[in-house]
């Protein structure tokens, strides 16, 4: 599905400009996770064909015909175990920016980099 | 028909992608970055993945959305201690 | 035989067990802990041992009871056995590292830890793509996790920017992954072949090999890294530098086969870029964690280029040298970054507690070291094998990126070592607490790192045992070094003759001419050293190894072997030169000067042609027509050690910042090494010389080597620094001499080498004589001293008459020799300057023995006493004979003139004591008879006819109606040839040294100016890595 | 050939040219007192000099070197004169020529100035090394254009051997080095003046501000030795400058001629100029000379 994919590359693109230009932590974790949804919406579009199913055996699909009736599953199942650690990182990332500003009392990314050179 | 419902949704998933980033009001953002993977999750019904659909909205949409206001609560609590 | 799923499963749940079982006690889940760790090493190391020598095949795990591609597959072979068996160890030595932090925090850094373990060893098995992906998150977000065991504000913002820069990358490796399961329809390794890819399908694969390769921190996308290295705690990052990249180094081994040669190309490159710019930033870095940061960044740039740079060479040699780099690095890395949390000291100049504390020194030493691939480590080889392989390929722009980014890092790596032996001593001295769990595993690296080395030296290459010996001497001095120091001196002088008695059958003169320099000459300077007090703890072990490198150079056969005992000789006088008071800069010069000739010597080497026989390198070289290219790169590096004009500016600093009696060695002996080889070069070059006539400008060189070092000499003020000028003029000489490329010419440059090794032995041991009993090198300081050391007098006396080459002592017999050849060969003009320079010697002569000797004598000094015996006894040996020498010239001529005719027709006849050139003769032994008459003549008619002689006291003297106040106004000594600096008005500058310090500044704020890229904001990052990946896509040509 | 012939011969070789150089010396006294419109010392003078000196009631001693010193000195005025073949195809004269070429020699003027300098730095007197540290530089400057000079000859003779540098110019006048290599001869005749430190050149005597120079200190026989020394070095010089530039000498008579004559080129130029400072002393060295003698090389060698 071309649109998907389109918007897909779209969320990515303007979730990384949120990485990039915004000063503050949560913000840049939400570009972050705007990355992350893009990039599950280009993966599933590639597994869609249009005119087909969903990959459930129900009594909507042949069963000798299943493979030709239904989308590839293994998208869908790399898109459920991305999803997964996507939120694993997410939650990851937000408990380094409650400890950074528990212990800076500063969400400015800019207050950051005394690390550098 | 599926493009069209692709379409519009999209459009208004970038709306809010941008206003995820630009609102300067954090919950606001978060819960834009919300409506994205609640958007999404309908998105992948309509690509035939209603297992990846459930996933998200469940996981994507609510579980990341509510950590995120946790983390916001976290910080202003913190605030509010000084 | 366990099945090795079990170390992913066994981990996998005794990490969700920990929770339970911490209930019942932190002793207990630590026992499992610890268990499982090393469970994981025995498991791996069993297999490891099976699949590489009893030759078991590969293992195949397919899980869920499919074969692939149904499902998914591990794979376990010799390569998977040998990363996960260290990788294995890593983490297991890392967790004793972390002991004390593990007792004492949650129990979650445990179950995290294991977490690790299971994607390390994951992502290292599986074929899958997507299971990799899986596994890699696994691994990061353990490892993401494990950062905040320390909870600092550097540590967690490093962390934060770690993991959005990972996150980026992931992103990138998922979206590779479903574009190549879309146009493969496959996500094994084993089922993906590039020729299943269109066009459009390598960008999936370029996806996919970007964020495997951003992982691993190429320049300049790897701002993120160098923030974790230096923020989070030594344990931590010993794992993630070690254990994490030697994973994903892997993963990038395991994905090369689907990726096209030109992706390759760029990321062999990309590596080579990296390690230059890396080692280039690290000039100007100042803390220790950082500092390996950038090593350890441009390590695996190296290690990722060296991959594939030597895909396609037979598999031993490709193992040698991706597994040296592979070892040499990781198992340094991690023994340092866990000194660094030993020592706790962050600014470099603040690790001079280091000083008091040997055994960490010594393990310091090792990796570091090895870190720089200096032999016997795996770094060493794997370098020299690689650049050959490079050299072969004609990639020389690559060979010099890389020999220059390596130089870099000698540079900031021994900086770091001297500031630690050298460094000030204003800071306070805390002794740093060594706790038995941090040391054992660093102990156990730097033992490892030897083994490797053993291991190497002695299947890879199946060395004579004579070549291990340098180093087998400073293993067995350290043994002994308890023993006062006079026995260690006795003992190691009756090592070096036993081992010159050892090699002694020699094949050829020329050897043993060399031979009675390296190692008589050597015997009998460790007469003087004799004279020290104490221990002096290592000294006699360094001292022996450079010994028995320079005999080796000898009795080199191949390339390798002559070029192991060159560093091992640079190694050991650098560390000889090190224990100076004041020579953590000399030390630092000599080192940067001798690594960068070894690798100009490297490359000569790799050009040179294979050997035809299996003669002495000094024999079969002659054999063998080395390239213009070899001839000119090893000439240089030879003459880098023989401190030519240009590139010698180390010499006058080590020689006078080094022990005293250590000097003599320096000057005597190791500089005629250099000689030594630039005699071996033009062996070859006179059976084979190309149109190019390189010697011609090698002569000038030389020529003008002795005339500008004859001036520095006439400027000096420091006694040392004069005679080492006066060396570096010396061996202008002989450089000159050899360029001649004739018999008379060689024999010159022999028979001056002989000379200056007795007198310039004699003469330095004379100055540490006086230094001994003085306490100053400052020649103005001193004065009259004639009276108190008559015997220290006379040596000197002696030896300046025999470097001046006035008539009758030796001396003479080299400039006659010189002068000769010179005008034989047709070098006029050059001849002219040695007349010009030979003049100006005699200021620098004059100089040193009047104003240490002559004139008044200060009120200091009044009780001075004769140098002590043990400074006395080499001097006499050496006036011995040069006395010899100079009455009986046959004695040396004769010799030397069969070794120069072994490649030239002789030129000179010999006809009793009279040797005659096609321009004159020379008769030393009547010229030593008439100078003893009409010496004796006039003293038996003055003592006859002056018989009212009396003595009168110091200050007697005629002095325009006042009388001297002080022996200091009346001394003539500090600047005494102000006239003449003046007269040379701009010629008298240092250029040299304004040049080489502006190639240092420039270096340094090149340096400066590029890190200032990584600005610490982790946005910058991020665009860094995107940037990275626009850039090389473009050069990919996907 | 019995040695101890060849000692007597030596003998008889260095009192003639002893006796010939002081006389030399009391001649250029009195020319320089007339220049100076004085009466001048006898021409005997060093003579007397020499005499006096030696039967001085006290001598003073600063030490063994000091002691040894002037012997130094008077060996390598010895040594210097006696490695030279002084007449051509004179046996008595011959001297001990057979030891070395033309390299000994120049080299072993260095032994005298060497010893000198050693001794004198032992006497302590703050003039003596500034003396000689003028002396060795300005040596090190005029060494250069002779050097050069030399080697143009040994080109152009193709040997060191003063024997056969002497031979070739036999015959006629135009074989002289004069004439076939003047540029050399040019060279080396100033840096005679040099060798001879006469004005504009005596900056290691110099007077004025370090009175008499290296040997202020020395006294009674030392000095003695050191006076019979300048007479035998100075012969030895322009004996040495004869053989190589201006065509040898077959006999006395013309050995006393030419070596009078090179002499009174330096004392006419040492008469007329006042003295360089010693860094001007050394730049000129190094200039003009320096590139007359690289001419005469390139000349000589490419020509």
């Amino acid at each position: 599905m071309i649109f998907s994919l389109i918007l897909g590359f779209l969320l990515l693109i303007i979730g990384l400009y949120g990485m990039l230009t915004q000063k503050n932590l949560i913000k840049i974790v939400i570009g972050f996770s705007i990355v992350d949804t893009g990039t599950h919406i280009i993966i599933v579009s590639i597994g869609y064909l249009s005119g087909k199913t969903a990959p459930i055996l129900d009594s909507t699909v042949d069963l000798a015909n299943a493979a030709k009736q239904v989308v590839d599953p293994i998208p869908s199942a790399l898109v459920l175990t991305a999803i997964v650690i996507g939120l694993a990182v997410t939650a990851l990332m937000l408990s380094f920016v409650i400890k950074l500003y528990q212990k800076n009392k500063s969400l400015s990314i800019d207050d950051y980099q005394e690390l550098k050179w | 028909m599926i493009s069209i419902i692709i379409i519009v949704f999209g459009i208004i998933m970038i709306i809010a992608a941008f206003l995820a980033i630009h609102l300067k009001n954090l919950l606001s953002a978060i819960i834009s970055a919300g409506v994205i993977s609640l958007l999404a999750s309908v998105i992948y019904l309509l690509l035939a993945a209603p297992d990846v659909a459930m996933t998200e909205a469940a996981i994507g949409s609510g579980l990341t959305t509510i950590i995120f206001i946790f983390t916001l609560k976290k910080i202003k609590k913190g605030d509010l201690d000084d | 035989m366990v099945n090795p799923i079990y170390i992913l499963t066994l981990s996998l749940a005794a990490g969700f067990l920990l929770t339970l079982i911490d209930k019942s006690g932190r002793k207990l889940s630590l026992t499992v802990f610890y268990g499982i760790l090393s469970l994981n090493v025995f498991i791996i190391g069993e297999w490891f041992y099976r699949l590489t020598f009893l030759n078991t095949p590969t293992v195949i795990i397919n899980t869920a009871g499919f074969s692939a591609p149904l499902s998914i597959n591990l794979q376990l072979g010799m390569q998977e056995a040998f990363v996960l068996l260290f990788a294995n160890l890593t983490a297991l030595l890392s967790a004793v590292y972390l002991f004390k932090k593990f007792k004492e925090t949650h129990i979650s850094g445990l179950i995290l830890y294991l977490i690790m373990i299971v994607g390390v060893n994951g992502l290292v098995m599986t074929r899958d793509l997507f299971n990799m992906f899986v596994f890699s998150e696994i691994l990061s977000i353990s490892t993401y996790a494990l950062i905040t065991l320390t909870e600092t504000k550097k540590s967690l913002s490093a962390g934060f920017k770690y993991m959005i820069a990972g996150g980026i990358a992931s992103t990138f490796f998922l979206l590779g992954v479903t574009f190549i399961y879309y146009f493969t329809g496959n996500l094994n390794l084993d089922f993906i072949h590039l020729g299943n890819f269109s066009n459009l399908g390598f960008i999936s694969i370029f996806l996919l090999a970007i964020a495997v390769f951003i992982e691993l921190k190429p320049f300049p996308a790897n701002g993120w890294a160098l923030d974790v290295y230096e923020a989070v705690d030594s344990g931590i990052v010993s794992v993630i530098a070690v254990v994490n990249s030697a994973a994903i180094f892997f993963v990038f081994y395991k994905i090369m086969p689907i990726l096209p040669q030109n992706f390759l190309n760029v990321f062999g490159i990309a590596g080579v870029i990296t390690f230059f710019f890396s080692n280039l930033m690290g000039l100007k870095q100042k803390n220790a964690k950082r500092l390996l940061g950038y090593s350890s960044i441009g390590q695996i740039g190296l290690l990722v280029a060296s991959l594939i740079f030597t895909m396609h060479l037979p598999r031993s040699l490709m193992y040698l040298i991706v597994g040296g780099f592979f070892f040499n690095h990781l198992i340094a890395k991690a023994g340092l970054f866990w000194i660094t949390g030993i020592v706790k000291k962050e600014n470099l100049k603040d690790w001079n507690v280091l000083k008091n504390n040997k055994p960490l020194l010594v393990l310091f030493g090792i990796l570091l070291f090895a870190l720089a691939g200096f032999p016997p480590f795996a770094g060493f080889w794997a370098k020299w094998e690689f650049v050959k392989m490079l050299v072969h390929g004609k990639m020389f722009f690559v060979v010099g990126t890389i020999l220059l980014g390596s130089l870099f890092e000698v540079i900031f790596l021994f900086r770091w070592f001297t500031l630690s032996i050298k460094g000030d001593e204003k800071t306070e001295h805390k002794n740093i607490s060594l706790e038995l769990s941090k040391m054992f595993p660093t102990t156990i690296f730097a033992g490892i790192t030897i083994l490797i080395s053993v291991l190497i030296m002695k299947f890879f290459y199946d060395f004579n045992w004579l070549h291990a010996l340098p180093v087998l001497a400073v293993l067995i001095i350290n043994v002994i070094d308890f023993l006062p120091s006079k026995i260690k001196g006795i003992l190691s002088l009756a090592a070096v003759l036993t081992y010159g008695y050892l090699i002694y059958p020699l094949e050829s003169n020329i050897q043993l001419f060399f031979g009675i320099i390296f190692i008589i000459g050597s015997a009998i300077n460790i007469i003087g050293t004799l004279n020290r007090k104490g221990k002096s703890e290592g000294f006699y072990g360094l001292l022996l190894m450079m010994i028995f490198s320079f005999g080796n150079l000898l009795v080199a056969i191949t390339y390798l072997e002559f070029f192991l005992s060159w560093e091992f000789m640079t190694i050991s006088s650098f560390l000889l030169i090190l224990r100076g008071k004041k020579a953590q800069k000399a030390s630092m010069l000599y080192l940067i000067f001798s690594t960068a000739g070894a690798y100009l010597m490297m490359v000569g080497f790799s050009l040179a042609p294979d050997l035809v026989s299996n003669s002495v390198l000094i024999l079969s070289i002659s054999n063998v027509s080395l390239p213009i290219a070899a001839t000119i790169l090893l000439s240089i590096g030879f003459m880098i050690k023989s401190g030519s004009l240009g590139v010698h500016i180390w010499l006058p600093e080590a020689h006078a910042e080094a022990e005293s009696d250590v000097s003599p060695f320096i000057s005597a002996i190791l500089l005629k090494a250099g000689v030594f080889g630039l005699l071996m070069v033009g062996i070859s070059y006179i059976k084979h010389t190309p149109s190019f006539d390189i010697f011609y400008w090698i002569g000038w060189i030389g020529v003008l080597t002795a005339i500008v070092g004859a001036f520095l000499a006439s400027f000096q003020e420091d006694a040392k620094r004069l005679l080492a000028y006066s060396s570096m003029s010396q061996v202008g000489y002989i450089v000159a001499s050899i360029a001649i490329l004739s018999h008379l010419g060689w024999l010159s440059a022999m028979y001056l080498s002989f000379n200056h090794m007795m007198f310039k032995s004699a003469l330095f041991i004379a100055i540490a004589g006086v230094y001994y009993r003085t306490h100053t090198r400052t020649m103005y300081e001193m004065g009259g001293l004639i009276k108190k050391m008559p015997l220290s007098f006379i040596s000197v006396l002696i030896m300046i008459i025999a470097v001046s080459g006035v008539p009758p002592l030796s001396g003479f017999g080299a400039k006659w020799l010189i002068y000769s050849s010179f005008i034989e060969k047709g070098w006029y003009l050059q001849a002219g300057v040695l007349f010009f320079a030979s003049g100006v010697s005699f200021l620098y002569l004059y100089r040193i023995i009047h104003t240490i000797f002559l004139g008044q004598l200060k009120y200091e000094h009044q009780n001075v006493k004769e140098a002590p015996i043990w400074f006395i006894i080499p001097q006499y040996i050496f006036i011995i004979g040069i006395m010899a020498i100079s009455m009986f010239p046959n004695l040396i001529i004769q010799p030397l003139n069969s070794i120069a005719m072994r490649y030239f027709n002789s030129s000179i006849i010999i006809d009793g004591y009279t040797i005659s050139s096609s321009l004159g003769y020379w008769n030393g032994n009547l010229v030593m008879y008439v100078t003893m008459g009409v010496f004796v003549v006039p003293l038996i008619f003055l003592m006859l006819f002056n018989g009212r002689m009396q003595k009168v006291k110091q200050f007697n003297i005629v002095y325009a109606a006042e009388r001297p106040e002080s022996p200091q106004t009346t001394h003539v000594a500090h600047n005494m040839y102000a006239h003449y600096r003046k007269a040379l008005g701009g010629w008298g500058k240092p250029r040299i040294w304004d040049f080489w310090h502006e190639v240092s500044e420039w270096s340094h704020s090149l340096a400066d100016s590029i890190r200032q890229l990584y600005t610490g904001n982790g946005q910058t990052y991020i665009l860094h890595i995107i940037m990275y990946v626009i850039v090389i896509y473009f050069i990919s040509g996907v | 050939m019995n040695i101890w012939i060849k000692i007597l011969y030596a003998v008889i070789s260095v009192l003639v040219v002893t006796i010939y150089g002081l006389t030399l010396g009391g001649i250029v006294r009195k020319i320089y007192a007339r220049v100076h419109g004085r009466y001048g010392p006898s021409v005997w003078q060093p003579f007397l000099d020499i005499i006096k000196t030696h039967g001085k009631r006290v001598s003073i001693s600063h030490g063994y070197m000091f002691y040894l010193g002037p012997i130094f000195r008077l060996a390598g005025g010895l040594g210097t004169y006696l490695f030279i073949p002084v007449i051509f195809g004179s046996v008595v004269f011959s001297n001990f020529s057979i030891a070395g070429d033309l390299l000994l020699v120049m080299y072993f003027i260095f032994f005298g100035q060497l010893g000198m300098a050693l001794g004198a730095g032992e006497g302590g007197h703050p003039y003596s090394p500034l003396g000689i540290a003028r002396g060795l530089s300005q040596m090190t400057a005029f060494e250069v254009p002779f050097s050069l000079a030399v080697i143009a000859i040994a080109i152009q003779y193709n040997t060191f051997n003063l024997t056969t540098i002497v031979a070739a110019q036999q015959g006629s006048i135009l074989n002289w080095t004069l004439f076939t290599n003047p540029l050399a001869v040019v060279a080396a005749m100033i840096s005679l003046l040099g060798m001879n430190m006469h004005p504009p050149f005596s900056i290691v005597l110099a007077p004025q501000e370090i009175p008499i120079g290296p040997p202020i200190e020395m006294n009674s026989s030392f000095l003695a030795t050191l006076q019979t020394n300048r007479g035998l070095f100075t012969a030895a010089k322009l004996i040495l400058f004869m053989n190589l530039f201006f065509g040898g000498a077959t006999n006395l008579p013309i050995m006393i001629i030419k070596t009078f004559l090179i002499y009174m080129f330096s004392v006419f130029v040492g008469a007329s100029f006042p003295r360089f400072r010693p860094e001007q002393s050394m730049r000129f060295f190094l200039k003009w000379p320096t590139l007359i003698g690289v001419a005469s090389i390139i000349f000589i060698a490419y020509f």
